[in-house]
């Protein structure tokens, strides 16, 4: 099992070399690690690896293939690039499924206004919608020329981190 | 006698109040938007009584739902926390003509010291130093220039009818203190229809210091000493620490004896916050006054071991402060740092939601101030703060060294927080060293936000951790096998032989 | 200079030490068993290194395996903890031997003090007092009656080569003395195979105070005052105090100069507890010395600001001791509750397994030292200790207040604890009082165990909470409806009303 | 819907009357109770009674129809009295199924040793087997005259709470 996983502007290849339950040997870039993984809460794995014990927060991202993780102290977001992910880059749209599509928040709130309604063509920098959370209100803009295709919240409505509210293409 | 007290707030403050109450005796009364039905304050309270929906101006800040509650109840007294109604003049009335015990000051109080411009006047016929400047009406330009000469530069020209910002120009330069004057009242007349003006000295970079007050109804006031507030990101306090990096003895009894003073000057009963700019060289000066309980109260709490809440309870209740002003005295040295429900690294973007699990740091000198726990929902409602972590330590060394410490084994597993940056704060060289004021946070955001210490073996693991994790949720994973410890070393050591021989061709 | 400690415990003793091994910048290693690979112990340390099977004899109590651990991953010092191999003068040797810093005396030092014959000896020679008594054998019933007298009643008759009772024989009357001497005497003739006796005074429902001594090795050795440990079931202390309720200033200056004294009999280095025994006319008398930090240290490091393990470390690495005796005062009151594991109910019955989530009571003036987190198993193989419960208050009842409180709001979620039995305490009038002695747990042990206060609101509750629990159990319910809180009180009440009519019938 | 419900020697009943999401009416012993109940933590309920808040821990008992519950500082053992339980009552054998032919420990453990063979005729009070658990040794003992009919466990095996370990007839 191998897999090509990417950090920031770094993309290293990731093997399945053994693994005896909890106990995994695994390569990064071709180097050897020797891990003991254990899920000792949701979400929260502690790894000893030459001899260093680790706890890993790790945590669903903007997409399937997306993770958040925090360990000593450091943030990472990772994102696995399978074969799927790899043909979507050659079409030039960027590694790890990044759907450019859905407007969404990265948070739960409430949708306060929806600036656009179906149909509208918008400039890149317009406001989509805006979101409040824990009395905050943030705007979601579109980042180049797009036209609004569906819109799938009313103001009002409460939403869930990462629902796509509006769809633009 | 005050038997039931009904607290008018939620998350970490609610808890605070209630778990004082407990401690005396004293019944304690929650009320509970929709949001907020399994919030912590719900379930440690005595009582609980539903006050509407889940926005607060629907429910914590609706005056008569909170009686409703406290005469349903029969709650002796109303504690309000900070924030919600807590320095609402109206609602002390309201309780008051209720026949229920407000606990804070009385509404004549809020009301002059609510305000700033009255406060500052008020302040000045007590003798406590304000900001220097006048609030006359500035009618030449000759007059500005003689007022401005003997305040010293640099000043603030303030728009009377001001605000937001607008109306105002800072003047460095004695050259540019006409057209300053031009500008500022330009945009006063276009901005609010009123060109009127004043003038206050402009205070460079300043410390953010306030003295914790204590007054009784028999005209008794203390002051609990000072706390150091400024590092602030965008006016909101991230840390707090006591004794203050900046503070001499001296200065601590001059500026002690200045809020006794303001707390005398308006009969205060309660607690109460005077906050104070210091410049670098100590020159301080009355900036407001806060007539509530403050978030960082515990920092005073932790190094003089006085229980605020409780003197807030017993002066309520009519009895004299159990305290002198001598009986008091600094022990050791304590900070706080706010946990917030926020992203650093994206633009401090609030993060509500669930939280997995909770795991706190306890152990000797940390004190937690929260109301979180494992499986709880974060509302979207409110403050994204969730937790005040509170560090006591000998010296101040030692409680930032106890800060790392601690914040290095609190985790919040399901929202981002602040750990990270409140972490690298404790690292700054500016703050370890206690050579910081407002400008603080600004000036350092560099350092704070984007850690520069990536390392590769970090990243690695990350990575695998990923890489593992993914597999899972596919669900390409064995079992876990029973195998022993010992099982598992040699196997993988024949096998990892077999590898590297691989990877050495 | 100490850069790496490996800590040879585990629970939260292991994780006492890493805090403040974290603290002062030093690496920490955590060595585990099968049964803590997940234990908080290995998340928290820096590094980690299987030692063996679950059972501590195959494990925490292996030198080889420990040794091996340190030398790998090249500790520079070894902390014990307490239990385990804390007071093992053979492992003191060991590390010394290896050039490790051993975190503790030295093992001559904990040779003498460790054995009670050879420390009681030790310390008559140093003019320390100790249980009058002689332990020279006793020939004839004259001897003993003269011995006696000079005693003076009542004694204890103790067989020489005795243990778990037997040979021994409490003398309350002149004229049992004889008859008591031959019925010690057979039964350490028949029970060990020698019939030497000796004769100490008989101390009556002793009180059980201990000095925390502090020696360093520039010949400096300090108090650092003392901790009421009477609250005793079979011998395991279950709530400790500072300042103890019966202390003087007076006894308090003379004991701990005895302390002082016994410490520096041996040249102690590290932190130790002289235990005394005192009756009800502050007569105190040696006991032992514990050559090890206590269970009950934070209580000390509480009421003084003192962080005993960094002191250990500091005088380990051979730095000389940071306070004079001068240096050090009292602050407030402290007491330490023991939470176990374990069924009050059930003949205290020890309760392993798996705990589903864990609610702390944090706070102000509360300390948690403990190592259970929301999902752990507690293992089988160890000690039921999960918890320290510390509390800090400006007075002894306020901390006792406090205690209540906290309890109160401990919630251990799938285990038994002792957390009601802990309560209770807190409720007896000889604690409150600050009246008991050993003898408390078995004087109020019917108030202890069964809580009279049964409610029939909070039966009929239990019996509700138990019927809707098993209806979702059997799959009898509705899916949770989105029906505001509103809507259902109106038709709740509707309902209501029908049945009320019916029930009125 | 409606069950008999015993706590010591006192036997209710419990009907549920109306239940709207959490909002619940029942009676105990025909006195009406409305209650707001939320599941906070697993096996926590918050409930909240004639304004009174509640917080009541309920674990699984010995058997299927006994719970352990902790609210307001007290400690209940309740029993769940079925039509099934009545018929094993009127039989003799006691509320709520207890099987006092299976020996078994109220705790996680390990078994250190079996006293007893398979055929045995024991005396009341003779050990059948010890259990370790956290450096304390537990007999359990028969409380009648009885025969040794199957060993489940063996020496050395760590047990789960109330595990069978032995049945005796």
């Amino acid at each position: 099992m191998k897999l090509d996983v990417k950090i920031g502007e770094r993309i290293a290849t990731v093997e399945l070399i053994e693994r005896s339950g909890e106990y995994i040997t695994l390569s990064v870039d071709g180097r050897l690690m020797e891990l003991d993984t254990r899920l000792v809460e949701p979400n929260i794995y502690s790894v000893i690896h030459d001899y260093q014990s680790h706890d890993v927060l790790i945590h669903d991202g903007r997409n399937f293939k997306e993770y958040f993780i925090s360990a000593m102290l450091e943030n990472f977001v990772v994102q696995i690039i399978d074969a799927e992910a790899k043909y979507q880059a050659l079409r030039g749209k960027g590694f790890a499924g990044e759907d450019e599509n859905a407007i969404s928040a990265p948070m739960p709130g409430k949708v306060v206004k929806i600036m656009v309604k179906v149909g509208d063509e918008l400039k890149a920098g317009d406001t989509v919608v805006i979101v409040s959370a824990m009395k905050m209100e943030s705007e979601y803009k579109v980042k180049q020329d797009r036209k609004v295709v569906e819109i799938l919240v009313n103001e009002g409505d409460t939403i869930e981190a990462h629902q796509p509210m509006v769809i633009v293409e | 006698m005050i038997k039931k007290v009904l607290v008018a707030n939620r998350g970490e403050i609610a808890i605070r109040v209630m778990r004082t109450c407990r401690e005396m005796g004293i019944a304690s009364v929650a009320v509970y938007s929709d949001a907020d039905r399994n919030s912590l304050h719900v379930r440690m309270a005595d009582e609980a009584y539903y006050i509407g929906a889940s926005p607060s101006a629907e429910s914590y800040l609706v005056m008569d739902k909170i009686i409703e509650a406290a005469k349903v109840l029969k709650a002796d007294a109303i504690h309000p926390g900070y924030g919600f109604l807590s320095e609402n003049a109206t609602f002390s009335d309201r309780c008051k003509k209720e026949g229920i015990i407000f606990i804070g000051p009385s509404s004549e109080v809020i009301g002059v010291m609510g305000d700033k411009i009255s406060a500052r006047k008020k302040m000045i016929e007590a003798g406590v130093s304000v900001v220097p400047g006048t609030k006359g009406k500035i009618e030449t330009d000759e007059d500005a220039i003689k007022i401005i000469k003997e305040i010293g530069l640099p000043v603030m020209i303030k728009a009377s009818a001001g605000g937001g910002g607008k109306g105002m120009r800072l003047v460095r330069e004695e050259k540019d203190i006409i057209s300053s004057m031009r500008g500022a009242k330009s945009e006063a007349l276009s901005g609010f229809g009123d060109d009127t003006v004043y003038i206050e000295k402009y205070v460079e970079n300043p410390h953010h210091i306030e003295f914790q007050v204590m007054g009784d109804s028999h005209g008794n006031a203390i002051h609990v000493f000072e706390r150091e507030c400024s590092v602030q990101r965008r006016h909101q306090k991230v840390i707090e620490e006591t004794p203050s990096p900046l503070m001499t003895p001296e200065l601590r009894a001059k500026m002690g004896e200045q809020a006794v003073m303001a707390a005398k000057a308006v009969n205060y009963v309660g607690a109460g916050t005077i906050e104070f700019l210091v410049d670098d060289n100590h020159n301080y000066y009355f900036l407001e006054m806060n007539t509530r309980l403050q978030v960082e109260h515990p920092v005073t709490e932790e190094v003089t071991g006085v229980d605020l809440v409780r003197l807030q309870i017993e002066v309520a209740d009519g009895k004299p402060l159990r305290y002198k002003q001598e009986d008091l005295k600094q022990f050791g040295h304590s900070i706080e740092a706010r946990v917030y429900a926020e992203d650093p690294n994206n633009n401090f973007m609030p993060s509500p939601g669930l939280v997995q699990s909770i795991l706190l740091p306890n152990g000797p000198g940390i004190r937690i101030d929260g109301y979180v726990y494992s499986g709880y929902t974060i509302p979207i409602y409110y403050d994204p703060m969730i937790s005040k972590l509170i560090v006591w330590a000998p010296t101040r060394l030692e409680a930032i060294a106890r800060m790392k410490r601690a914040l290095s084994f609190f985790k919040v597993n399901g929202v981002s927080t602040n750990l990270l940056f409140l972490e690298r704060i404790m690292e700054a060289d500016d703050f370890v060293q206690g050579n910081y004021n407002t400008n603080f946070i600004a000036k350092n955001e560099e350092f704070l936000i984007e850690p520069n210490k990536k390392n590769q073996n970090t990243e690695d693991l990350a990575m695998a951790v990923a890489f593992l994790h993914h597999l899972t949720k596919l669900g390409i994973t064995q079992t876990t096998s029973e195998e022993d410890h010992q099982g598992f070393v040699e196997s993988k050591w024949k096998a990892f032989g077999k590898r590297r021989g691989l990877y050495n061709i």
